[in-house]
């Protein structure tokens, strides 16, 4: 495939970072791994920052694009990611259409009357000055000082003075109906499974972890309390078994016949 | 500090002047900001006051005032944003700061700050607005983000077919980003009217344009240019 | 005041003496003591400097002396407390201080709502295991407002990198529901059969319009709702 669209320029910002180094060029041989090229069209926001990059790269000004030349480069890109089966969104698709269209125009005789309404050309290059305007705003927003990086409100501390600090009231309902709202997202919105096991075993979790904390083990018989009967020991034991499945504790025997311990989970990564 | 800045007053201006900045008041006004623990309106402040005691609002004005310049040279400062004065830690105080953290600030997405940039200059604006200029759809979880740090809300519905929601951003997003009014972002650079400039560029002679477009288009485009674009295209 | 008093001691104290008084230093620990949010020991303060640039104790402990110092004329005071310096307001300023906290409260957000009923089911969660579920990312002044409330707390940490906190709930979020156990919790599946004639209003916006829906509800729902809830479930 033909891919001498990829002209060298000298200054192009990095398309993105992939591991610390910056990536600045679509690789210019024939054979791309399918990986940059992802790493080309996610470095996107869409088919009008493609655009915008393809025109910007060639030192075009947007009033002044040659539009059969972007349009085949355009449609290149969008060939080469197709065959590579990379997801593209339908935007893109429209947006080579759209040119096509305004190209296969362009080569009919121009009537001034019917171009009154609405030039595609004239449409496009006003979006694209807006997106890019946007673009520019976008970029010098991210900019801007800002809460949590480089502004720290500060107080000073009230709780020697002797006043009742009203705090804002929370019904139960108001509760439940927000976790309501979280359910009914996440089965839209994802295959998250949210498990249903009896919340005094979530309880007891906490408790195990809250124990274990600043404790080098716990023997597995602490966990349990007599005085909680069967249903305690119960809650107790799958209470082990669901932190040491999600991994948050280890459970440990030195050698046989050793009693049983149960100890924060070691980090897999160190 | 104060008093001794007070003393040097003294001498300098006339005594009704001084007597504007109340000590005591000044005290208060400060006192109240420092323990708020959100931006407080120079009207809120005066609320606090009990009636019968409330000082003007030019009062609470001049003690703000006062307090401003008091703080000019430490490492915390009283600085207005969108929702009224607050104190916060001198920006150049941050990279410090911002040991005390473990957690590291969030970083917000291109598609986040484009978004939020549009609602910002174009308010109010619909999803479909959005996603006309940006040229790609806005996800759900994008929007929700936006909503849920209270930086953008639904201000009511453009009667159109679905009745879409028209978004506006808050005081809270100006405050996040440390500003007092929406005049305050960086300014955007104004579209050329691409009826006059391009498209009729080539019955029209340019002067026919009015004054302000031609003053947005010579900062961008250079006339030649702009003839070659119409040869390129016909 | 402190210029005056400063002076004074210009006239007392050696010189060698004052110069210790390294004003960027200065500059630094107050910055760090208004931030934090909580008493920081000398030595705390020190470990927040970068380790090639620590400051002494001394030099840490001149700066704070020399803070105090600074703020003696003011509402606010540089304390040392059980477990650290902290800025506090001082005590002469509680009448005025108090009339501000008997305001109304604001309410809580959406957002807060959500995160709480989540790490109540969900317990023990991290940040990251909330934000996955809720599909956005929960913001660290939010994560504060829990804790502060102390409806929250930390009870350890994962053990995978960065070591994020596993919070869950307190005692104090059950006294707070009228509730002895997280079992007494009705079942997501009874949450599911809610009746949701008020979340699809709050859906739109969690911003303004949410506080108002709020408000709608609690005139709607009685506390006897809750118990119920709690009745069916058992």
């Amino acid at each position: 495939m033909d891919l001498s669209i990829v002209e060298s320029q000298n200054k192009v910002p990095p398309l993105a970072i992939v591991d610390g180094a910056p990536v600045v060029e679509l690789p210019e041989d024939l054979y791309i791994p399918p990986d940059a090229l992802k790493v080309f069209l996610e470095a996107f926001e869409g088919p009008l920052d493609l655009l915008l990059y393809l025109i910007r790269r060639q030192n075009l000004d947007i009033l002044n694009i040659p539009i059969a030349e972007i349009t085949k480069q355009y449609i290149r890109y969008i060939e080469v990611m197709k065959d590579l089966q990379l997801e593209l969104a339908a935007e893109y698709l429209l947006m080579a259409a759209l040119l096509a269209e305004i190209k296969s125009r362009m080569l009919l005789p121009r009537q001034v009357a019917e171009e009154e309404d609405e030039d595609p050309r004239a449409t496009l290059i006003r979006k694209l000055q807006e997106y890019e305007n946007i673009k520019k705003a976008a970029e010098e927003i991210g900019q801007l000082p800002r809460e949590e990086r480089d502004i720290f409100p500060v107080t000073a501390d009230v709780s020697d003075v002797e006043i009742k600090k009203k705090l804002p009231d929370v019904q139960l309902r108001e509760l439940l109906l927000a976790f309501q709202d979280v359910l009914k997202r996440t089965e839209q919105l994802s295959h998250h499974q949210i498990t249903r096991e009896p919340l005094s075993v979530r309880e007891r979790m906490s408790t195990i972890l809250e124990n274990l904390k600043g404790e080098n083990h716990l023997f597995f018989s602490q966990l349990f309390i007599k005085t909680e009967g069967k249903h305690g020991v119960v809650v107790s034991f799958l209470a082990v078994l669901e932190l040491c499945k999600e991994g948050l504790i280890e459970i440990i025997q030195r050698e046989p016949f050793d009693p049983v311990r149960i100890r924060t989970a070691v980090s897999q990564a160190s | 500090m104060t008093l001794c800045e007070s003393e040097q007053q003294l001498a300098k201006l006339p005594e009704e002047e001084l007597i504007k900045v109340d000590m005591e008041i000044k005290q208060i006004v400060e006192a109240i900001l420092f323990v708020a623990n959100r931006p407080m309106t120079i009207r809120q402040v005066r609320q606090v006051f009990p009636e019968l005691e409330r000082p003007e609002s030019g009062e609470i004005q001049k003690a703000v005032d006062a307090i401003t310049e008091d703080y000019s040279s430490r490492s915390v400062e009283l600085k207005l944003v969108a929702s009224g004065y607050r104190f916060q830690v001198k920006e150049v105080m941050a990279p410090w700061v911002s040991r005390l953290f473990e957690e590291k600030p969030p970083k917000y997405s291109r598609a986040l700050l484009e978004t939020l940039a549009i609602i910002a200059y174009r308010q109010p604006v619909t999803r479909g607005d959005i996603e006309d200029i940006r040229g790609v759809s806005v996800s759900s979880t994008l929007m929700r983000t936006l909503l849920d740090r209270e930086w953008v809300r639904v201000i009511g519905h453009k009667e159109i077919p679905g009745r879409p929601a028209l978004y506006s951003t808050t005081k809270l997003f100006l405050d996040y980003f440390d500003l007092s009014s929406l005049n305050e972002l960086p300014t955007l650079q104004e579209i050329e009217d691409l009826e006059s400039s391009v498209i009729s560029n080539s019955e029209n002679s340019p002067a026919q344009e009015d004054n302000e477009n031609q003053e947005a288009t010579k900062k961008t485009i250079k006339v030649t240019d702009r003839q070659e674009a119409t040869t390129t295209f016909q």
